[in-house]
């Protein structure tokens, strides 16, 4: 069945096949605005499903797509699901009211990018609310190329068509490294749909493919979501246009990864393996990203290691959130907060993050550049710009009143709990998660303030821009604007989520935790009294704001790195020194001699059926069945190896071709001794006509110059001939030898005359048994002769392509 | 008219417009519509074919009358079927495109007889139930190649269809060698009855085991197995991107075609050893043939190393010898078919607008062909497996077929390979139609219009495949299903 | 009887055989070939025609036809190989006294 | 000096004839002796290539004025009509039958549709044979 | 004597595979000829050089040699030779537009681009 | 008796065109082996009657006479091709 759910997924794609035609037809209007309609009417279309989900409750509409392969398009909407779909949704509204104050109409190829967008928003939406794996996968790669196509927008520039190529590798890799586990996934408990397979999570536990299955999971999840060491072709990333920065690289597509490990959490959860990777990784991206942020004065580039760091941040949380499935005798409610507060950053993130790339947008747009060191003393110039910076910075710093400030508090609750691990003796390991959330905590402070300060703050430097800024028009103010008063809303009020999106959601990644009909308390609220987090928080802002002001001093830090060392270096040199192998290892073999070619067939011929036939042992040798040997026979099969051992060595054209007469002569004779005068009498005749065609030639063709007598050469191809020679005696001997079966040519004699009316038996087969044969050879004969004539007076000058 | 000899309709329907066309080289008009017509015809007698097989089981014709394994017969399986069909729907865009761009001094020089002459071939070799007649197809099919491969006589024509040629006579003498060899250890020819006559064995016979390994080298001189594919790049990128296209398309198909059939019915005597040997092979190749991708800057070599790349990949579904990967091999042979055909294309008309086949010298040719640069990006989304292009049912199936018997290494590898093949591909993308454009003007637009359209139908059927695979999905069951159990091939040719 | 012919033929042949051997140079040779050689296979084909004949009472036209072509093209043949050696230049043996068609190439080459 | 190619071509003459008539029985006699389309058809090209070497190719062509092209279509399409016969009667493609029939002159002779396809053999065969060789023969 | 037999298709599939390998144009389709005879002899060969009458049946013998492979060898001679002589001619026109005979002439540029 | 003086006097021809190879192989001028060729097909005639009478068959009849025919026909196209460099000229003067 096809729903209007299905039709809400598939609606963008085909908003995007309208997108060229509108853009042709009404070149007045921003095409903007009609694919504003698209995300808007859809997110309300959504709103409608909360009162459903906030009960636990789901929707479920399947449409069949390639059943027997067990592939249905199921759309599936709960409460992750739907949180998902209205951030996609939501801010892509927003994301495309900004696009059209950002694109102008007159230079840009809207339809290409609206297109693009449109595509991605369809994909995502598929992403998060699809039940099959394949069809999640179908989007999840539709996903990636959109993303490609986005970030080589402007494919005139050499960064745009790197960067693009870099994100499509990385995530195209995890992709078929994930399409894989899904398969193992499929193996294991042959369904691709993602509630099935968790039902049967707990027996899948034990599968030997169970890890496999997993790591290759995540491998995708990894890529997709920036996470290290895979991070690096999210900074590239940022050459795309900056509303594609906000919507995809910072708050939808690169969240997928997130998703998809919160999705699978109810099948992978149970395994040790799982928490420790995804939290592991996860904090290790954190303090990658933050402390990688600092040392760049792009704002975009800030933005997209900060992107980094937070992704990273709401992966340990939901990995830390996992133990809730793991341990089931510990005390939930310590990890359960985990995965709430992973969704509610994942909320917070995509407000201030996507307001602040929208800032930087408005900064580019009207000054120019991103390039902190010529930007500052804004402040006065953008003052609504300065606001957003600041609130947007504040928030993701996470000081309070914003919605950053407590989610931060959750995270840090979250890490502190890893202590308590100590279940499996490894107290000492989890100690090491709460440092390295609060030193990450402290860079992702000073980049902050890097990005309000530098830029708004200081001296405007006019001359360093490459034009006078002015704010920013109203209408690229409104995106941002709204999304910075939600960061204010959700730091105030943030339990208008908590009830609607955030406890449905956990109700998605935590199932088993609850019991039937039980929903999940999230209470989210600013004073939890004089906690240890509360400290840290305030840790952060002393040594932040210590170390920002002396960041002159430290930044040498960043230079002990060697930069050959670097993940992007690596990517690079791989592509390279991959390039250059590939050539190397190519231009060895495929010489263009055909000579080689030949020499390396025959070698492999003989040495891998050499090596059967003793391997096997297939070598018989009997005279049981064979005709016995007279002495003319012998003289003449030395008379055929002597022909041939003339043509083979004769020097001169003539010889060659007289011995080549020879010898085909004596095949005749050959033929006449063993009963079949059809043959005789064909080779005979063919072996003259071929002379004669030869003899022909020769007119055109040179005399054989001697070939340069190398030896070593000579040599070579003489062990190899020889080697091709006694390959087939051997076979042949041995084939003989071990005759299995009676031939079924007992009916030929009988059948010839009495049912095709014929005395040669050869003949009759030849017209009339095997008549087809014949057929089709006369067609060769033809083909052949049409061929020689059209090579000889079709020429065609040059080498023409078409 | 007689419904038992529709089955010889595929074989015979091009056999006689190549011979008719024979007799009107001057008329090109007329010679156009008779191609088209009969290339019409043609596919609805195939999918009538497919139609009919699917309702009522195998079809045979026992030309002459004569019983197997006596005589010849021709066995309409599913597999058979399919690339029968396959063939004949990508030919017709392949034509239409020759068309515009063959020129009329090949047309007039039996340019669509050779071409129909050549699908004669291939169509014969997929129907056939007997080896050596196979082999008789084998060399119409190759005759044809031969000369479309040097059809117009230029240069670089010349030198490579030299090395072609020398290298098809020698695997030619080779596959006699081999049926001689066989027919002396099974005295028979017909596949059927070589299958039943094997399959009554008790034991491995290890001479069969021989045999069967220098039939794997004879096919997979055709088909491009490693390493027995040197042969391939260079004569591929010589002729005209119409020829090129088809015999991307089709040509090495025909070798893979035969491996399947004979590694399914008749050499599964000793499948420990054959099989995994074709999986290892299956292997390399697909890293070769990628490796060789990569190496080059030149757009028309990158997509014939490609072509080496898919046979790997169809190969190592015939080595799993299980459901899934029968399934997976045929869809992924299906869908190599119809890309590759439409990617040949898509680059002739490429290297035409472009005036070069070197990628570092174009770029930014979607300015002027934005069609022809997505079609393109199209194409090669398909070609890497991205759903739901046509490309990713075969490439699931393979993988399952590949966890099931478990050669995890082989899935590894052929993973591996799809993300290379990406790379090499999209680099045409990138640089080629991306990039800054390097055309001062656009000044063969007009021409190269035309050239589009069947490089459309073919992307069009590649889409239509891959949403539709559950249509074609229990067809291609059911010739796996038919692979699987030698039983039901056995049974209704020699009807016991 | 028959038996003895063919073996004449048989030997005929090995002494033209031997002769194509031995003999110093192409124009020799083929008095070798041409006389020797013809007249072996005649001798064999009317054997051959003998044994049927006789044996099976079968009176085989193309034996006869066969002894008549032997018969007829010999001499063209070796007219033929002879005039092209000649007019490549391949030169007689040493001990060759005349070559009269030399004489006359050159006579005609003067006028 | 000119080559005085008399003796030759007063041979060939006769010669010609001779193989001529011999081709014409073996393709007849080829159903139930040694012979047939393939062996016809290859004696009557080599009669031909024989009439070429004594004399000249524009001799041959005007004694033999045939597009030889077209005879290759010609002979395929009559073996490949022959076996498309077979549709007519409800019987397989290439399905082939005899009989023996009284004419007059002849006595009893055996006519079959075998025959008819050898005919089409033998036409190809000439044809090509005699079309690769005019070709390269005058390739200059 | 299909042990000789075989031992001579080998030594012809030597020569023709040596004659493949060399350089010159002509020696190489010399080779793929005399390779395509070992074939034929080989098919001859493995089929059963069985005692018996030529399969001809106006001989009335009582029993006859195998008539199938004879068939199939009849068969691929045809085709061989229509190969060949298209290989042939091939060649000479190769020789004449790329003006070499000799195959390392041929390479091209088939390595690097 | 009279089966082996055949069989002897197969050997014996066979010897005799195995002795006339040596001539192709050796040489030296191109109408010598063309000498040799044409000796060898003459005796290949001889081999062939002496095959019919082993096996007692009129089956190889018409391989002789066809030996005979091509035998000249190869020795007319050598000859030509070594006098004139041309088998087969398009126009005779």
């Amino acid at each position: 069945m096809f729903t209007a759910l299905h039709f809400a997924i598939i609606a963008p794609f085909l908003a995007a096949i309208l997108v060229p035609i509108l853009y042709k037809l009404v070149s007045r209007i921003h095409t903007g605005w009609f694919v504003l309609l698209v995300p808007f009417l859809l997110f309300i279309y959504f709103i409608q499903f909360l009162p459903i989900t906030s009960n636990n409750e789901s929707v479920t509409a399947v449409f069949d797509w390639i059943p027997s392969l067990g592939i249905s398009f199921a759309a599936y909407v709960d409460g992750l699901g739907l949180l998902f779909a209205l951030l996609i949704t939501g801010i892509g509204s927003l994301v495309v009211l900004y696009s059209i104050y950002y694109l102008s109409k007159e230079k840009e190829s809207l339809n290409n990018f609206y297109v693009y967008l449109l595509m991605f928003m369809g994909a995502m939406l598929g992403v998060v609310l699809s039940d099959n794996l394949i069809v999640l996968y179908t989007f999840w790669e539709i996903t990636s190329i959109s993303s490609f196509l986005l970030i080589s927008y402007w494919y005139e520039r050499e960064k745009s068509r790197y960067g693009a190529l870099k994100s499509m590798l990385i995530t195209m890799l995890g992709g078929f490294a994930m399409l894989v586990g899904i398969v193992l996934l499929y193996q294991m408990t042959n369904t691709f749909s993602i509630q099935e397979i968790a039902a049967s999570s707990s027996e899948i536990l034990n599968h030997p493919l169970f890890l496999p299955a997993m790591l290759l999971i995540l491998l995708g999840a990894f890529t997709k979501s920036a996470q290290f060491p895979f991070h690096i072709w999210l900074p590239d990333a940022m050459e795309a246009p900056t509303p594609v920065s906000a919507y995809l690289h910072s708050a939808t597509m690169v969240k997928a990864g997130i998703y998809l490990v919160a999705r699978l959490s109810p099948v992978f959860a149970f395994s040790g393996e799982w928490l420790w990777l995804v939290a592991g990784f996860g904090i290790t991206t954190l303090f990658w990203g933050s402390f990688s942020a600092v040392r760049h004065t792009d704002l975009k580039a800030i933005l997209a290691y900060s992107t980094v760091s937070q992704l990273g941040m709401i992966l340990s949380m939901l990995g830390v959130g996992a133990a809730a499935l793991h341990f089931d005798s510990i005390d939930n409610n310590l990890y359960i907060g985990a995965t709430a507060a992973a969704l509610f950053h994942l909320i917070n993130h995509a407000t201030f993050k996507g307001s602040l790339f929208m800032m930087v947008g408005i900064v580019d747009h009207e000054t120019g550049t991103r390039d902190i060191r010529h930007l500052g003393g804004l402040m006065t110039v953008m003052p609504i710009t300065f606001t957003i910076a600041v609130i947007g910075s504040f928030s993701m710093a996470g000081l309070p009143p914003f919605n950053g400030f407590l989610s931060k508090e959750m995270f840090f609750t979250a890490m502190l709990n890893i202590t308590t691990f100590n279940l499996f003796s490894v107290d000492t390991i989890g100690i090491v998660f709460p440092i390295v959330a609060w030193i990450a905590s402290i860079f992702t402070f000073i980049y902050s303030m890097i990005i309000v300060f530098k830029t708004f703050g200081g001296k405007l430097q006019l001359n360093k821009l490459p034009s006078k800024p002015h704010e920013a028009p109203f209408g690229m103010l409104i995106s941002p604007l709204v999304l910075i008063s939600l960061v204010i809303v959700f730091g105030f009020f943030p339990n208008i989520l908590s009830y609607t999106v955030i406890a449905p959601a956990m109700a998605s990644i935590l199932p088993s935790v609850l019991a039937n009909g039980e929903q999940f308390h999230v209470d989210i609220y600013f004073w939890h009294g004089w906690t240890l987090e509360l400290f840290m928080t305030l840790g952060v802002v002393a040594l932040g704001s210590l170390l920002y002001l002396s960041i002159r001093k430290w930044s040498g830090v960043y230079s002990l790195f060697p930069e050959t060392l670097s993940f992007n270096k690596l990517y690079d040199q791989t592509l390279f020194t991959g390039e250059r192998a590939a050539s190397r290892i190519t231009g060895l073999y495929m010489t263009g001699s055909i000579r080689h070619y030949l020499v390396y067939i025959f070698i492999f011929f003989t040495a891998i059926l050499i090596a059967t036939l003793f391997g096997k042992d297939a070598l018989t040798l009997t005279t049981d069945n064979t005709a016995p040997v007279s002495v003319h026979e012998l003289i003449l099969a030395a008379m055929l190896i002597f022909s041939a051992l003339t043509v083979m060595f004769a020097s001169k054209r003539m010889t060659v071709l007289i011995s080549l007469g020879v010898t085909g002569y004596t095949v005749a004779l050959f033929f006449v001794i063993f009963r079949a005068p059809d043959l005789a009498l064909t080779q005979l005749i063919i072996e003259t006509v071929s002379v004669a065609l030869f003899l022909l030639c020769f007119y055109h063709l040179p005399n054989i110059t001697k070939d340069l007598k190398k030896v070593r050469f000579q040599t070579g191809n003489f062990i190899v001939s020889l080697a091709v020679g006694i390959t087939i005696t051997l076979i042949g001997i041995s084939a003989n030898g071990t005759r299995l079966f009676e031939s079924i040519s007992g009916f030929f004699p009988e059948a010839s005359y009495d049912l095709a009316g014929g005395k040669n038996m050869v003949n009759v087969i030849l017209v009339d048994f095997r008549g087809t044969d014949t057929l089709f050879e006369i067609l060769v004969l033809g083909i052949a002769a049409l061929g020689i004539f059209t090579m000889i007076k079709l020429r065609l000058a040059g080498r023409d392509r078409l | 008219m007689h419904m038992i000899n529709i089955l010889i309709a595929p074989i015979l329907i091009p056999l006689l417009t190549g011979t008719i066309l024979l007799l009107i080289p001057k008329k090109i008009t007329a010679q156009r519509t008779i191609s088209i017509i009969a290339g019409i015809v043609l596919i609805a007698v195939n999918i009538f074919l497919v139609l009919d097989v699917y309702q009522n089981g195998i079809r045979t014709l026992e030309l002459g009358g004569w019983t197997p394994p006596f005589g010849i017969v021709l066995v309409g399986d599913m597999l058979a079927l399919l690339l029968v069909t396959t063939t004949s729907v990508l030919s017709l865009p392949v034509l239409l495109y020759s068309f515009r761009s063959i020129g009329r001094e090949r047309e007039k020089f039996y340019y669509y007889s050779f071409y129909y002459f050549l699908i004669t071939g291939v169509s014969g070799a997929f129907i056939t139930g007997d080896i050596f007649n196979l082999f008789v197809f084998f060399e119409v099919m190759l005759i044809a190649s031969y000369i479309l491969i040097v059809h117009g006589g230029t240069k670089v024509q010349l030198r490579e269809s030299f090395k072609y040629v020398l290298v098809n006579v020698i695997s030619s003498a080779l596959f006699v060698g081999a049926v001689a060899y066989l027919y002396a250890v099974t005295g028979t020819l017909n596949m059927a009855h070589l299958s039943e006559r094997i399959g009554s064995l008790d034991e491995t016979v290890p001479i069969l085991t021989v045999i069967a390994v220098m039939f794997l080298i004879v096919f997979g001189l055709k088909g491009a197995l490693f390493p027995l594919y040197f042969w391939l790049p260079g004569s591929y990128a010589a002729p005209p991107p119409a020829i090129a296209a088809i015999f991307g398309a089709l040509l090495t198909k025909v070798g893979i075609y035969s491996l399947f059939r004979t590694y399914s019915l008749i050499f599964v005597n000793d499948t420990a050893f054959t099989h995994t040997l074709l999986g290892i092979l299956a292997g390399i190749t697909m890293i070769a043939g990628v490796i060789g991708a990569i190496a080059h800057q030149d757009v028309f070599k990158i997509l014939v190393y490609n072509v080496i790349v898919a046979v790997g990949y169809v190969l190592f579904g015939v080595s799993v010898l299980n459901d899934s990967g029968f399934n997976g091999a045929i869809f992924y042979l299906i869908h190599d078919m119809i890309i590759k055909a439409a990617l040949f294309l898509l680059v002739g008309t490429l290297v035409f607008v472009a005036g070069t086949s070197k990628l570092k010298k174009m770029g930014g040719i979607i300015k002027y062909y934005p069609a022809l640069g997505w079609m393109f990006f199209v194409a090669v989304m398909s070609l890497v497996g991205v759903p739901p292009l046509s490309g990713f049912i075969g490439k699931l199936l393979l993988i399952q077929g590949g966890a099931n018997a478990g050669d995890y290494w082989l899935v590894a590898t052929m993973m591996i390979s799809s993300l290379l093949v990406l790379y090499s591909m999209i680099r045409i993308f990138l640089n080629g139609f991306f990039g800054k454009p390097t055309l001062e003007r656009p000044d063969q637009f007009s021409t190269a219009k035309g050239l589009l359209w069947p490089s459309a139908l073919l992307i069009a059927l590649s889409v239509l495949v891959g949403l539709g695979a559950e249509l074609l999905y229990p067809l291609v069951d059911i010739a796996a299903t038919t692979l699987l159990q030698p039983e039901i091939y056995i049974e209704a040719v020699l009807k016991e | 009887m028959i038996g003895v012919l063919v073996l004449i033929g048989a030997l005929l042949s090995l002494i033209s055989a031997i002769g194509v051997i031995r003999l110093p140079d192409v124009y020799t040779r083929l008095h070798a070939s041409t006389k020797a050689a013809t007249l072996g296979v005649m001798c064999i084909l009317l054997a051959l025609f003998l044994f049927f004949g006789l044996v099976d009472g079968y009176v085989s036209a193309r034996i006869l036809l066969a002894i008549l072509f032997v018969f007829a093209t010999a001499p063209v043949g070796g007219h033929l190989i002879s005039r092209a050696a000649h007019n490549t230049g391949v030169s007689l043996w040493e001990s060759s006294t005349q070559d009269d068609l030399r004489k006359k190439k050159t006579k005609k080459d003067l006028s | 000096m000119r080559p005085n190619d008399v003796v030759v071509q007063t041979a060939t003459k006769v010669l010609v004839f001779i193989i001529l008539v011999f081709s014409v029985f073996m393709f007849f006699n080829g159903h139930h002796n040694p012979g047939g389309g393939f062996i016809g058809g290859l004696m009557t090209s080599s009669a031909v290539v024989l009439l070429m070497l004594a004399f000249d190719l524009d001799t041959v062509k005007r004694i033999l004025p045939i597009d030889y092209k077209i005879l290759i279509a010609v002979g395929l399409l009559i073996a490949v009509l022959t076996a498309v016969g077979s549709f007519l009667f409800g019987v397989p493609f290439l399905s082939h039958t005899f009989g023996y029939f009284t004419l007059p002159i002849l006595g009893e002779v055996e006519l079959a549709t075998a025959l008819l396809f050898d005919l089409g053999v033998y036409l190809v065969v000439v044809a090509v044979t005699l079309t690769i060789i005019q070709t390269i023969g005058e390739d200059r | 004597m299909e042990i000789v037999m075989s031992i001579v298709a080998g030594v012809l599939f030597m020569a023709g595979t040596y004659l493949v390998l060399s350089k010159n144009m002509i020696r190489i389709i010399v080779g793929t000829s005399v390779i395509s005879h070992g074939a034929h002899l080989l098919l001859l060969t493995m089929a059963g050089l069985k005692t018996g009458a030529p399969p001809l049946l106006g001989l009335e013998a009582s029993n006859y040699t195998d008539p199938l492979p004879q068939a199939l060898i009849l068969t691929a001679i045809v085709i061989s030779f229509g190969v060949t002589s298209f290989f042939l001619v091939l060649g000479y026109r190769a020789y004449k537009v790329t003006g070499t005979d000799d195959t390392d002439g041929l390479r091209g540029p088939d390595a690097h681009d | 008796m009279f089966h082996m003086l055949i069989n002897i006097s197969a050997a014996i021809i066979a010897l005799s065109i195995l002795i006339t190879l040596y001539r192709v192989i050796t040489g030296p001028s191109a109408p010598d082996r063309v000498v040799a060729l044409d000796m060898i097909g003459i005796n290949l005639i001889s081999l062939a009657a002496v095959m019919s009478l082993i096996l007692n068959t009129t089956a190889f009849l018409e391989v002789i006479l066809l030996l005979a025919i091509l035998a000249f026909i190869g020795t007319v196209g050598f000859s030509k091709f070594i006098e004139k460099g041309v088998v087969i000229e398009r126009k005779r003067d």
